[in-house]
């Protein structure tokens, strides 16, 4: 089971998730510098909501202003397009 | 380019609002990452118990087609293919287009729909394990199989729906399971939460046998729940619905070859002892709709957290104003409801808009507002049965918000 | 503007062909890539770059960018959103030289 | 008894000097308002880039800094994506040749052998670089270091010693008797030691403002793109030469202080750096600035026009009047010490912060003259 992958953009695991919670990490950004969930392509869209789960497992509770920020862009863009 | 509003989302809340806005006059622009407008109404195909019996198809594709038809006529431009990457102060929207880069804008309205919320179960990532959304696009849309033997992950109205659309298209749907408990399912593998859910949402249910499935389960809900938790098995138009019954591993080499099924508990616990394998191509994992909400946090709106809409949501009063000046909000963005429910929203987020630019009267933004309650009541398809208590969150939560501005102004 | 405006034409059925990893595919016109590749019977689209995996269409509308492709060069590209064209050069890799002098 | 020190800050300055303080055997708790890199440390590139640094005392610095990056891999026993790929500043036209030459001669002098290589050996080390590219500098011994997996490491490094890393910890003031610091309030508990020092880089001013020390340290804002993953492209650091030729030149021509800085991290990932802008502690990115970076980056790089920007960020950098780091003992109050405003120096030099800042706090004698970097040469300055 720990070996689940969570995000699919980065291939990161069940089990590194819970390492950076472990580590210390009580955030969806914590857990994302750690360990690079949500750093790919589709900028943690897909695993986001289930790394708040596993927060709330986890922790009891994962405020609204722990979730991560939004930077743009919010989609990949050519940089020609820019 | 310039215009007065730009609308961020072609489904059925942005088109309706272009229209609402184009007959006063107003130069919009519509965006949209598809290839082409009408948002998740494209993939909606199924009988409509609102409608009269002789013609009660509601066909997504021809009232997408419809209304975009209209909002062209009205001079909207709408831009397919094109992403909206970055939206700065009062207002500059970048796109992603080689020729227009950037749309100045008096106001906006968001108008982003839903996204899927990710069911992981192991294997999940395997080429043929899809997402519902994704299989009703491919069936309904595109009219292509995505399977020849496909089996559900997730019970809940969308996916049964998509099951029957699927089953309809000559697709062999093998049965419908909850995914294996973990915390990262959360309710989803309960059979108990499973079954309330669905009676819920089945009060309006749009096909027959989907009625006939709530009326087994209307009443006293939680003693009847826990009676027809002890069959293994209910079929809806030939389709087995597995309440017992988890999914635990998906399996293939190089693409999914079958599925590993263990029995559930009535309380969602898995028995080790019995383990079946089940050989299908494609696996359909249903997690539930969230409000797609990125381009509101780019604009930096107030985000609140309500899970009887669907998660996190841009606060914004009835009349879809977030505490942003000039932002608006409407359809799934503001929680998860039906095409129905999105397209009043579009029409009431336009007025709510025209009325701040003194284009029009109260009044018609009042009448605008009690049809996106009618809608609500006349709604085939409840996804988040409790909305109506987290549209009175809101409500609440504005309250508060403007209570709060009050003070520090 | 260079865009395709809207009414969107409605589908005719005439054939497009295009080449996936040095495959000729045969798709009908308004198709995206990836509906013509699973009519093909071709379901893996690319590998993940970090556990070497075979992906597909997973969420089938450009949420999850799972389907991405290289097109004509142009790296990333959603094979979900992203209609075929006749002679379309369709790659799973990204080829960094297309755009070198 | 075990000296007790306090830590305010849980960037790469902080868990560096946390770590090296638990080494000394001393007992360390680390206060972070946030979590460990939340800051600049986490929104920052990759290089150790020193070729370009002004011969003096950070250079010197640096240098030290530079060779104990080398084995710290092995000392903290954990991949810190460490590699000494080399560094190149990129020459476009005579003017930034001449410019350049000069720079490098001063490095010559100074005792570092860099050297200027011809465009087409440049191409050679980086073949994708532009043809308009008409000669670079070339440095073996630049590098490059994961900056949030180094603070990271080093605070695990510390716990492992004993060390506690208190994080979401507010540090609201200190406690001070007699002139001594014996400790601090934080999270409205009072937490008592030995000695403090505070690491809390652009967020230092407003800190010690609590307890009239007024420190020149003011946040430099830099933005940073993020590309796809690519195929291994670029193997060493990068930077172009116009930024350095363009401070030179009079005028302001470039109101964002954009100078191109390229690498390529371990997941394929390219970072383009960057900007300096004075706005505060205004952290958004501005959509003129990543034009202008990513004009400049396909100007070097013409294959990156059509490649992916996946995100961006920008980071507050600790700027002093002096471009020199704060080190030492802050002298009005014993027993409280001060290690930031390091600007854009902060992950080349933590390492070398870390020891030396231990050898202070411990009593010890560096082997390093510390004037140049004490709070006292702003004594006099009007701030």
């Amino acid at each position: 089971m720990s070996d689940i992958i969570i995000c699919r953009c980065e291939g990161v695991r069940l089990h590194e998730i819970l390492a950076s919670i472990e580590d210390g990490a009580n955030s969806v950004q914590g857990i994302k510098k750690r360990c690079r969930v949500g750093m790919g392509y589709c900028q943690g869209r897909t695993c986001q909501p289930v790394i708040r789960e596993v927060l709330i497992n986890k922790l009891g509770s994962n405020p609204i202003d722990r979730t991560s920020k939004i930077q743009s862009p919010i989609r990949p863009v050519l940089l020609r397009d820019l | 380019m310039d215009v007065d509003v730009l609308i961020v989302g072609a489904g059925p809340a942005g088109i309706v609002s272009s229209i609402e806005l184009a007959k006063r006059g107003l130069k919009v622009v519509v965006i949209d990452e598809y290839y082409k407008p009408g948002g998740r109404l494209l993939g909606q195909l199924y009988e409509d118990p609102n409608l009269p019996k002789e013609n009660n198809l509601w066909d997504g594709k021809v009232i997408a087609s419809k209304l975009t038809e209209e909002a062209v006529a009205l001079g909207v431009t709408i831009l397919c293919e094109t992403t909206a990457w970055k939206i700065e102060e009062q207002f500059i929207v970048y796109i992603t287009d080689t020729t227009v880069k950037e749309i100045h804008t008096k106001a906006i309205i968001l108008a982003t729909g839903a996204i899927e919320k990710a069911l992981p179960v192991k294997g999940w990532t395997k080429v043929g394990a899809i997402s519902v959304g994704a299989a009703q696009t491919f069936t309904n849309l595109h009219n292509v199989k995505v399977g020849s033997n496909v089996v559900f992950v997730g019970i809940d109205p969308l996916s049964i729906s998509v099951a029957l659309e699927m089953k309809h298209a000559g697709i062999n749907v093998l049965g419908m399971f909850l995914p294996a408990p973990s915390m990262l399912v959360s309710e989803k593998s309960n059979p108990k939460i499973t079954l309330e859910t669905l009676a819920l949402a089945s009060n309006l249910a749009p096909n027959k046998l989907f009625r006939i499935f709530g009326k087994f389960v209307k009443g006293k809900i939680s003693n009847l729940v826990l009676s027809m938790l002890k069959f293994n098995l209910i079929k809806i138009n030939g389709i087995p619905i597995y309440l017992r019954k988890a999914v635990t591993e998906i399996n293939g080499k190089r693409k999914v070859e079958s599925v590993t099924i263990k029995k559930l508990s009535v309380k969602g616990q898995i028995n080790r002892d019995q383990e079946k394998t089940l050989y299908v191509n494609t696996v359909c994992l249903s997690g539930g709709l969230l409000p797609l909400v990125d381009s509101s946090q780019l604009v930096n709106c107030e985000m609140v957290d309500i899970p009887k809409l669907g998660g996190i949501v841009p606060l914004h009063n009835q009349f879809l104003k977030t505490t942003i000046d000039g932002v608006y909000v409407a359809g799934n963005i503001t929680g998860i409801e039906g095409a129905k429910v999105a397209m009043a929203q579009g029409k009431l987020a336009a007025l709510s808009l025209l009325y701040d630019l003194q284009l029009v009267e109260q009044d018609e933004v009042i009448e605008a507002f009690e049809s996106v309650e009618v809608a609500r009541i006349e709604s085939p398809l409840q996804f988040y049965p409790e909305i109506k208590i987290g549209r009175q969150i809101m409500k609440d939560k504005w309250e508060e918000f403007q209570g709060v501005r009050g003070v520090v102004n | 503007m260079k865009r395709k405006e809207i009414p969107y034409k409605d589908l005719k059925s005439d054939k497009v062909s295009f080449i996936f990893n040095d495959i000729t595919v045969t798709g009908v016109r308004g198709q995206p890539i990836a509906v013509a590749l699973m009519s093909n019977g071709i379901y893996t689209i690319r590998h993940c770059e970090v556990t070497g995996e075979p992906r597909g269409i997973y969420c089938g509308i450009g949420h999850c960018y799972e389907c991405r492709a290289t097109v004509n060069g142009i790296p990333s590209k959603r094979t979900c959103l992203t209609l075929i064209e006749e002679g379309m050069i369709v790659s799973s890799d990204t080829d960094i030289s297309y755009g070198a002098e | 008894m075990k000296q007790k020190v306090i830590v305010i800050g849980g960037g790469i300055i902080g868990t560096s000097i946390a770590y090296y303080l638990s080494k000394n055997e001393v007992d360390v708790t680390l206060f972070e308002s946030k979590d460990i890199a939340a800051g600049s440390s986490g929104s920052c590139d990759r290089a150790i880039m020193i070729q370009s640094k002004k011969p003096g005392p950070t250079l010197d610095l640096a240098l030290k800094s530079a060779e104990m990056y080398k084995t710290l891999e092995l000392e903290l026993e954990e991949d810190l994506e460490y590699r000494k790929g080399g560094g190149m500043i990129l020459i476009e036209n005579e003017f930034e040749l001449e410019v350049i030459q000069e720079m490098v001669e001063r490095q010559n002098q100074a005792g570092l052998d860099v050297s200027i290589i011809s465009g087409e050996d440049a191409r050679e080390k980086v073949p994708l670089l532009s043809k308009s590219i008409i000669a670079s500098t070339w440095w073996s011994e630049d590098a490059e270091i994961n900056p949030m997996g180094t603070a990271f490491a080093f605070a695990r490094a510390a716990q492992k010693r004993n060390a506690k890393m208190e994080l979401n910890y507010i540090v609201q003031g200190f406690l001070i008797e007699n002139g001594r610091v014996v400790g601090v309030k934080a999270n409205n508990e009072n937490f008592y030691a030995d000695g403090v020092v505070v690491c809390t880089g652009v967020w230092t001013k407003s800190l010690l403002q609590s307890i009239n020390i007024d420190v020149p340290i003011v946040p430099r804002k830099g933005e940073i793109l993020v590309t796809e993953r690519l195929p291994k492209v670029i193997d060493c650091n990068i930077l172009s030469g116009s930024y350095i030729a363009s401070k030179l030149q009079k005028g302001n021509d470039n109101p964002y202080g954009i100078g191109l800085a390229i690498g390529q991290t371990k997941s394929g990932t390219l970072l383009i750096g960057g900007s300096r802008e004075f706005v505060g502690f205004d952290s958004s990115t501005n959509s003129t600035v990543i034009r202008e970076i990513a004009k400049r980056a396909v100007q070097a790089f013409p294959f990156l026009k059509n490649v992916n920007l996946i995100r961006t960020f920008s980071g507050l950098r600790p700027f002093t009047p002096d471009n020199l780091p704060i080190l030492g003992e802050i002298p009005s109050v014993e027993g409280l010490f001060i290690a930031a405003g390091h600007e854009g120096d902060g992950i080349a030099l933590a390492p070398i912060t870390g020891k030396l800042m231990a050898e202070i706090i411990c009593g010890q004698n560096t082997d390093f003259d510390m004037e140049p970097f004490s709070i006292q040469r702003f004594a006099n300055m009007k701030i």
